[in-house]
């Protein structure tokens, strides 16, 4: 009862806290930007070709951290197939989903399929990009996962897309140091801002780590299924 | 102010919805058993759909609709997930 | 003019169908009354509000289509599969239920 | 008008907190599997009035179904009543 009561408190004094921050800053977006802020905002546009300013900060300015995401992410899933590997579930009887669940999935499967594709290549223009795209088709796979009597995705090709989009990636950041000596360095043409054929290689980057981000998550999923 | 008003017909919807929300948050809360507590998440789910949406009217932006449809299209799978759970079907 | 009051039309029929569904929510017995609200008068009431943004905005009418299409699509499943959780993990009916026909019909399966 | 978006971020506000709470106090985990999933529902709203929504769709992407399926698979190992 009495940690419960100081966790209370805790929680309480930190709320606190934060919300003296909130109540003193509220009116933001009012004030004048400074530093690098200012420059992505000013120069984003006609530097990297992206109306998404967001999306040029991630994938081109500050690519390097989003690369060590992507790392992150796939030390996470490989040690989660690591310590799930070999474990099996005991066979038993299990209620079959129903015909209404199996048919709405297996309708929904190929739209969800399509909306994560449309997230990705978007990302440059609209709010989204990679990782919410691949979010998107692993939870497509989940759907499946969970309401279809029979479905497994092969292990292996799960396994060579996401190998093959990490090693895509990294080819992408070194292709840059080659031709403008910078990794991730935009070399791809810019073309015209609001259009779908613009902002060089970010859609490129985009496509890869939704190919990425989906397939491992599909991966973690499907290990926790299993075990 | 990047969004206008219209009306008192703006303030009676968006009172309408948090009623909403405030009695599915009582029943998320009250509820005796479990599924009576998926319910009112499910409720709630719908109801941040349309909110999202609202919003999207309330700034003039057209692509705020995309985090609508990513709600509208996916939110049932947690849903359908817990209801497996629940029939140890999972 | 017309056009956004016909809208503003829509947005509040779509929040006073939401409201009653949550009151209904609120007030209702058991389960599986409490599901039909989810089931009928929110997606009514979501539908409605989404098509009255869609025509204050014509431009976005698309969009709203696509987003009610999918909650038309959607939550009669995830209603359709509370309702056989809950039975199935032995939540009871009301005391003044008259008809228990998914009972009866798994009883005919158990024979 | 601000104070519209005002109202809203306070009873969206109360229903995060009172979320929070649920899912702190639960002993049972899919209660607060479920409140959880409230959470980000919440969050998400909250990072759209905040006008970021870049993150406002990788959170929905994330809470809309992923997070519940993660947890309720190790729930199903782990076992679903929190013992004192």
């Amino acid at each position: 009862m009495i940690r419960k009561i100081i966790a209370f408190l805790v929680v309480f004094y930190f709320g606190y806290i934060l919300y003296s921050f909130i109540a003193v800053n509220f009116p933001f977006g009012e004030r004048p930007l400074k530093g690098v802020a200012a420059h992505y905002v000013d120069k984003g546009i006609e530097e990297e070709g992206a109306t998404n300013i967001v999306t040029s900060i991630v994938t081109l300015y500050r690519g390097f951290d989003t690369l060590g995401e992507v790392t992150v992410l796939f030390l996470a899933a490989t040690g989660l197939g690591l310590l799930l590997a070999g474990m099996k579930e005991e066979e038993k009887e299990k209620p079959e989903p129903t015909l209404i669940m199996e048919t709405t999935t297996r309708y929904l499967f190929p739209l969800v399929l399509l909306f994560g594709t449309y997230i990705f290549i978007h990302g440059h223009l609209t709010p989204g990009g990679g990782f919410p795209a691949g979010v998107v088709i692993a939870t497509g796979y989940f759907m499946m996962f969970i309401a279809q009597k029979q479905f497994k995705p092969s292990e292996y090709l799960l396994s060579a897309t996401e190998s093959f989009a990490g090693t895509l990636y990294v080819i992408m950041g070194l292709l840059g140091l080659a031709l403008a000596f910078s990794f991730l360095a935009n070399v791809m043409p810019l073309g015209v801002p609001n259009t779908v054929f613009s902002a060089g290689i970010i859609p490129v980057i985009y496509i890869i780590i939704g190919f990425k981000v989906g397939s491992e998550m599909t991966g973690i999923l499907a290990h926790l299924k299993e075990a | 102010m990047p969004y206008e008003i219209y009306g008192l017909t703006v303030y009676v919807y968006v009172g309408l919805i948090m009623l909403g929300v405030l009695f599915s948050l009582v029943r998320f809360v009250a509820g005796p058993s479990a599924p009576d507590r998926v319910v009112a998440t499910d409720i709630l789910t719908t109801i941040t759909t349309v909110v999202l949406v609202v919003l999207a009217l309330f700034f003039k932006r057209q692509i705020y609709l995309d985090v609508a449809l990513v709600y509208a299209v996916l939110a049932f799978t947690a849903v359908v997930a817990i209801a497996r759970f629940l029939e140890g079907g999972l | 003019m017309i056009q956004k009051t016909i809208g503003e039309v829509f947005l509040i029929i779509g929040g006073i169908f939401m409201f009653l569904a949550s009151l209904g929510l609120l007030r209702m017995p058991d389960v599986y009354n409490r599901m039909q609200t989810s089931t009928k008068a929110v997606t009514l009431g979501a539908m409605s509000s989404i098509l009255g943004v869609g025509i204050i905005h014509p431009a976005w009418l698309p969009k709203c289509i696509l987003i009610m299409l999918f909650i038309l699509f959607t939550n009669p499943v995830s209603a359709h599969a509370i309702g056989r959780a809950a039975y199935r993990t032995g939540v009871k009916l009301w005391k003044g239920s008259v008809c228990d026909k998914y009972g009866s019909c798994m009883e005919d399966e158990d024979e | 008008m601000n104070n519209l978006i005002l109202f809203m971020g306070f009873g969206l506000s109360l229903v995060l907190v009172v979320a929070t709470f649920v899912v702190w106090l639960s002993k049972d985990l899919l209660v607060a599997i479920l409140g959880s999933a409230v959470v980000s529902l919440v969050a998400s709203i909250f990072f759209l009035i905040l006008q970021a929504p870049d993150v406002a769709i990788t959170e929905a992407a994330i809470g809309a179904g992923l997070t519940t399926g993660i947890l309720l698979y190790a729930m199903k190992k782990a076992g679903r009543y929190e013992d004192d």
